[in-house]
């Protein structure tokens, strides 16, 4: 099958208080890794669509992330296309 | 004469044998069938015929609870009992479990049981305005971590609820907790919906119910799509968990509340509340016709929901599978109709109606599909396309199974098998001074401290619990929750109760008191008990011994009901709570709605002004069997007899019953300015507790007591508080009644609570900041 | 007066919001679902002056409170309603979290910082009295509201910060805790033409003396008055 | 700086109701993507540890994953370790 798997990172904006990355490093501190650090968490959203150039996928799907996936005041997102 | 004995194939024993029907379940299928069943029909035997479903193992012994009272509209047998309070108005109420599920995935498992238990009650056309959860752990055991297994579980299990329950809009106004390892393995999730019903149109009071009639008449399958979820939780709910949870995994059902939020309002819809409405939303259908039925989706998905509807109806149900909307592709036959996908309702609707009760479904965003047919022959018919895959006699799926011939003994030890540290000897250490009360202060400091009683207020900050902007009295603040209904002057008064610990010392007396305990929370407030529902949480029935406690905590429930006059209406039973390390106590668990005619006359618990004198009314004497005093300081609450007392007090039911009749007419007459039973912790713990609530220290002359008499959990008392004015009456008419009490002191204007030396009146108190703090901190590093 | 409830699928307090309006204000009220707002550029909503945005769980709150929410129908014409009329609008808790997902409300509403839903009474002292909302109260009094949320925990670009309090637009702050971890404590706020309201409290759940206080009376009363 | 980067990815069980994506993908079609199919949303863990081998790393990292990070009856994982 020919389209693209699309595929948008959203996280925390650095510098703003992430208190589930916080939590989530202190129980993998607990757990034996005592030394891991810069731990954050983010949610991958990812989803396919038939067609069209990669280009315009590109800048639809950026357009989305801007709109809905992410909020510029607590959140910043990258995204990945991929052809299938 | 006898009936010709059946014999089922090889084949037939074999693959029956796997979905868990014994050979004379087997031999009784083909009886029925007079033929040997396929793969669907015997699937549809094994879920309509397992215990989860057909209550075979307990049927007979639930017939024993009274269900009788002039304001039952509906008894134990439909998705929710309903009880009347007026011309107008009535309530739904029922308690399910959701153990297994939870054990397995607590975060979803307590979820799909709030979920669950909505749609019961939604089954009955109402409106569901209150949810109480009542949970059962491990002993937390907290030390230096904080992921322990109890830890995590009672976490995710609270999780769960908070995440539907505040989604969907249903306020958790109440419940209960306790730590017992015999829980280790097995927790204890059972939760209770109440919904509220108003008149409407022609069918008047008339609650709805899970029944299919009519011939030609449309079967319409709305809410989500039906996906691969929790293929057979109800034979998985009948059996024990053992050890590898990863084989159950593919049974884990995910729940979406905000689907069930509008299932909620579409339903409703449907069921013509929404004409009730103030002012309509727009675009709502209009003259609809009458529902003749409804139920949820639960447990054995279709394959349960629609022959029951079509008994009910006394008819026959025509399905057309391929007409099921599916999340999933592909799907067997057997899949699908087994499949437990939540948030689904199935509608009974006239021929005709089926495009404008879709149309109600399609605006909340949500399937609707004409997936079947009324038919006159009884039977349930199933078809793909025009393929005929199962038709079976109604009757033979509805009716159950032949009953299980489960024997049922006598422990030599009561509770010996059911709580391991009875079977141990004595601990070795010296005998405790049950006589002088050493160090009050310690003591009751380090029982408020205990997780057994310490402030719940970590859970249920969770949980909203003033949505729908009818609280009154909500969790943490009173005996029971007490909620007002809009428009009338009444309060509707909720509580949830049961302890195991009891159950396990004497299962009969753990059901008795169970009942008493609850009475006793909606008198404290000032309310007449309406009625009951209930949860029994056993281990493994076709052991002996646990099917005997059964029979005993069954008897203990249905005396206490009869004495106090309060019917069941509804209720769950839960098997096989039991691991290979052990076996949960018997654990009956009684919820109970009661009404306050009058809301403004609710009676606190909390002490009110100084000056006022503080009464313990009821049995003046008891042991300190089963208390949290003795599991505390002793490490074995359950069992530690001293000087061969009785292990637990027996409740007397006719004093009960006077007792608790004298309390609502002392709120009645509005004698008293506060009210709080005497229950886990003892007399001591109760007056902190009333303290703390009302923000009032008292002084108390409890010179000489006991221990058992500060810290024992004997039945039938409560501590009340009475305006110096009205002692004289009050006095008389416990006189009139002939019950005990004693004045214990006073309330005072510093916040101190103080007990007096009699003899060289030296003070020793306790600061209620103290108090407080030592009550708070109980739960709260479990959610950190 | 005439006052509208908007019901989008999820919203759980509409019938809250409905009952205190119509039953305890006395102010005619009607629920309103979401798409029956009216298409091209005629919209119904400008027959009210006030509308009010309820709490609850619209769409879920999946992705985040109110990120869906932002698209439906009857948020949309919220932009025209503001431009062309002089109504109000009020969104309380998921209402507050739709209305700065939609950028009507500036800043953003981020999990709380204890990682749980929090739902108790709690203290508030009121910033800025100036306000049609807030008319009836005093700068500096305290008051008492529930709160019931899981996503309450106000953030706004660092010159946000100082422009809302150039502009005076913060209303509400949380006295003494902080209980989700707000910045500056910020409970609620409105739009610097003090036209938009956002509030993460619930005025509608202390109105009648049965439940409360009555200071969420006093507080939607200021509403009524303008 | 040596030492590692983390990135562990959690996703839904394939075949488990997962609302979320659901809910996500309806607002991405409404806005403009009908076409888009097979939305699923995950968590992306990453976190840092300053030394160790390779091997070592991942075996610790999977491990958290397991205890900690995924909850394996309705999510699975994804590992993968970067040597910065
Ligand atoms: N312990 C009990 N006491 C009274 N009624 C009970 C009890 N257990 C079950 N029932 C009644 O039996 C019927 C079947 O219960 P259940 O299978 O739990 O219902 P559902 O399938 O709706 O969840 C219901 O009417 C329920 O109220
Ligand atoms: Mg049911």
């Amino acid at each position: 099958m020919s389209g693209y798997l699309v595929k948008v990172l959203v996280e925390p904006r650095p510098g703003l208080l992430d208190p589930e990355g916080q939590a989530i490093e202190r129980a993998i501190q607990e757990l034996g890794l005592p030394e891991a650090h810069e731990t954050s968490v983010g949610k991958l959203i990812s989803f396919k669509l038939p067609g069209g150039s990669l280009e315009e996928v590109r800048e639809r799907a950026n357009w989305i992330g801007q709109k809905l996936l992410a909020n510029p005041v607590i959140e910043r997102f990258s995204l990945e296309v991929e052809a299938l | 004469m006898p009936a010709k004995l059946a014999r089922p194939s090889a084949e037939t024993l074999a693959a029956g044998t796997r979905q868990g029907l014994t050979p004379a379940e087997l031999a009784r299928i083909v009886e029925i069938l007079g033929r040997e069943p396929g793969e669907l029909e015997l699937g549809l035997f094994a879920l309509n015929w397992s215990e989860h479903c057909s209550y075979k193992s307990s049927k007979h012994f639930l017939r024993k609870l009274p269900s009788e009272s002039p304001r039952v509209l509906q008894g134990p047998g439909e998705n929710a009992g309903v009880i009347q309070l007026d011309d107008e108005l009535a309530v739904a109420f029922k308690v399910e479990s959701h153990n297994h599920p939870s054990a397995v995935e607590p975060f979803n498992g307590a979820a799909t049981g709030i979920g669950g238990i909505i749609r019961d009650i939604l089954g009955m056309g109402a409106r569901p305005i209150a949810l109480l959860d009542s949970l059962r752990f491990g002993e937390p055991n907290v030390g230096a971590h904080r992921n322990t297994p109890v830890l995590d579980l009672l976490r995710g299990v609270v999780a769960g609820i908070a995440h539907y329950g505040n989604c969907v809009g249903v306020p958790t106004v109440g419940g209960e907790l306790y730590f017992d390892d015999a829980y280790a393995d097995d927790p204890l999730v059972n939760v209770l919906c109440v919904g509220l019903l108003h008149q409407r149109g022609e069918r008047g009071l008339q609650p709805y119910g899970a029944v299919a009639s009519g011939v030609g008449n449309v079967i319409l399958l709305v809410g989500a799509s039906t996906g691969r979820d929790g293929i057979h939780g109800a034979t998985f709910a009948s059996e024990e968990l053992v050890g590898e949870k990863e084989a159950k995994r593919p049974n884990v059902q995910v729940g979406d509340p905000f689907k069930a939020k509008l299932l909620i309002e579409a339903t409703l819809e449907a069921c013509n509340v929404g004409a009730r409405r103030a002012v309509p939303l727009r675009g709502q259908a209009q003259d609809l016709p009458l529902l003749i039925g409804l139920q949820d989706l639960g447990a054995g998905g279709l394959s349960t929901a629609l022959p029951e509807m079509a008994a009910r109806g006394g008819v026959g149900i025509e399905l057309q599978l391929e007409k099921i909307p599916l999340r999933t592709r592909p799907m067997t036959p057997y899949e699908i109709l087994l499949s437990e996908s939540q948030e689904r309702m199935v509608l009974c609707v006239p021929t005709g109606s089926e495009l404008r009760f879709s149309r109600i479904f399609h605006k909340w965003g949500l399937e609707a599909a004409v997936i079947g047919r009324v038919i006159a022959e009884k039977s349930f018919i199933i078809r793909q396309e025009q393929h005929l895959l199962a038709q079976v006699p109604i009757e033979g799926l509805a009716g159950g199974p032949p009953p299980p011939d489960c024997a049922l003994a006598a422990p030599d030890v009561v509770g010996a098998g059911l709580v391991p540290a009875l079977a141990s000897p004595a601990p070795a250490s010296p005998q405790p001074a049950w006589e002088k009360p050493a160090d009050w202060q310690a003591r009751l400091l380090a029982l408020l401290a205990a997780p057994g009683i310490g402030s719940r207020r970590p859970i249920y900050q969770q949980y909203d619990h003033t949505v729908q902007i009818n609280t009154v009295v909500g969790p943490g603040a009173g005996d029971a929750a007490v909620l007002r209904i809009k428009d009338t002057p009444y309060g509707l008064v909720l509580t949830i109760d049961g302890n195991g610990r009891y159950g396990a010392l004497d299962p009969y007396q753990g059901g008795a008191i169970a009942v008493c305990e609850a009475a006793r929370n909606l008198v404290a407030v000032g309310a007449e008990p309406l009625g009951i529902t209930d949860g029994l949480n056993f281990a493994d029935p076709n052991d002996p011994e646990v099917y005997w406690a059964f029979a005993q905590a069954i008897q203990g429930l249905a005396d206490a009901a009869q004495a106090l006059e309060i019917p069941f209406v509804s209720g769950n039973v839960s098997f096989y709570n039991q691991s290979v390390r052990r076996k949960i106590p018997p654990t009956p668990i009684v919820g109970m709605v009661g009404l306050l005619r009058d809301i403004n006359k609710r009676v606190p618990m909390g002490f009110q002004a100084p000056g006022d004198l503080i009464y313990r009314i009821g049995r003046a004497r008891g042991g300190i069997g089963g208390s949290e005093f003795l599991k505390l300081f002793y490490g074995r609450g359950e069992a530690f007899v001293p000087n061969a007392s009785p292990l637990l007090d027996k409740v007397e039911l006719a004093f009960e019953s006077r007792l608790l009749q004298a309390m609502r007419a002392l709120a009645q007459q509005g004698l008293i300015r506060s009210a709080h039973d005497i229950s886990e912790g003892g007399l001591l713990v109760t007056l902190a507790e009333s303290a703390l609530a009302g923000g009032r220290g008292a002084e108390l002359d409890l010179d000489g007591r006991s221990e058992a008499e500060l810290f024992g959990e004997w039945q039938s008392r409560f501590i009340v508080s009475v305006a110096p004015e009205a002692a004289d009456s009050v006095a008389r008419l416990l006189g009139e009644r002939e019950l005990p009490w004693a004045c214990l002191g006073r309330v005072v204007p510093e916040p101190l609570l103080s007990l007096i030396g009699a003899h060289d009146h030296h003070h020793t108190s306790l600061h209620l900041d103290e108090l407080r703090q030592a009550h708070e901190q109980a739960l709260e590093g479990f959610f950190a | 007066m005439r006052a509208a409830v908007i019901v989008l699928p999820g919203s759980n307090c509409d019938h809250d919001a409905f009952y205190v309006l119509s039953q305890v204000l006395g102010v005619p009220t009607d629920l309103l679902w979401h798409e029956d707002v009216g298409a091209h550029g005629h919209t119904p909503l400008l027959q009210y002056d006030l509308i009010i945005l309820p709490g609850g769980f619209s769409y879920g709150d999946y992705l985040r409170a109110g990120a869906i929410a932002r698209f439906s129908p009857a948020i949309l014409a919220l932009s025209d309603y503001l431009a062309r009329g002089c109504g109000l609008v009020l969104g309380i808790c998921n209402g507050f979290q739709i209305l700065t997902e939609a950028g009507l409300l500036p800043g953003a509403l981020a999990r709380n910082i204890t990682r749980q839903f929090i739902c108790q009474t709690v203290r508030l002292r009121v910033e800025n009295a100036d306000t049609p909302l807030t008319s009836a109260l005093q700068t500096g009094e305290e008051i008492e509201l529930p709160i019931a949320h899981d996503q309450g925990r106000y953030v706004v670009a660092p010159n946000g910060l100082a422009e809302l309090k150039r502009n005076r637009q913060v209303l509400l702050t949380y006295a003494g805790e902080n209980p989700n971890g707000s910045e500056e404590a910020i409970a609620g706020i409105c739009d610097p033409k003090r036209r938009v309201f956002g509030l993460m409290p619930h005025p509608e759940r202390n109105t009648e003396l049965l439940l409360g206080n009555g200071d969420g009376l006093r507080l939607l009363r200021g509403l009524k008055q303008t």
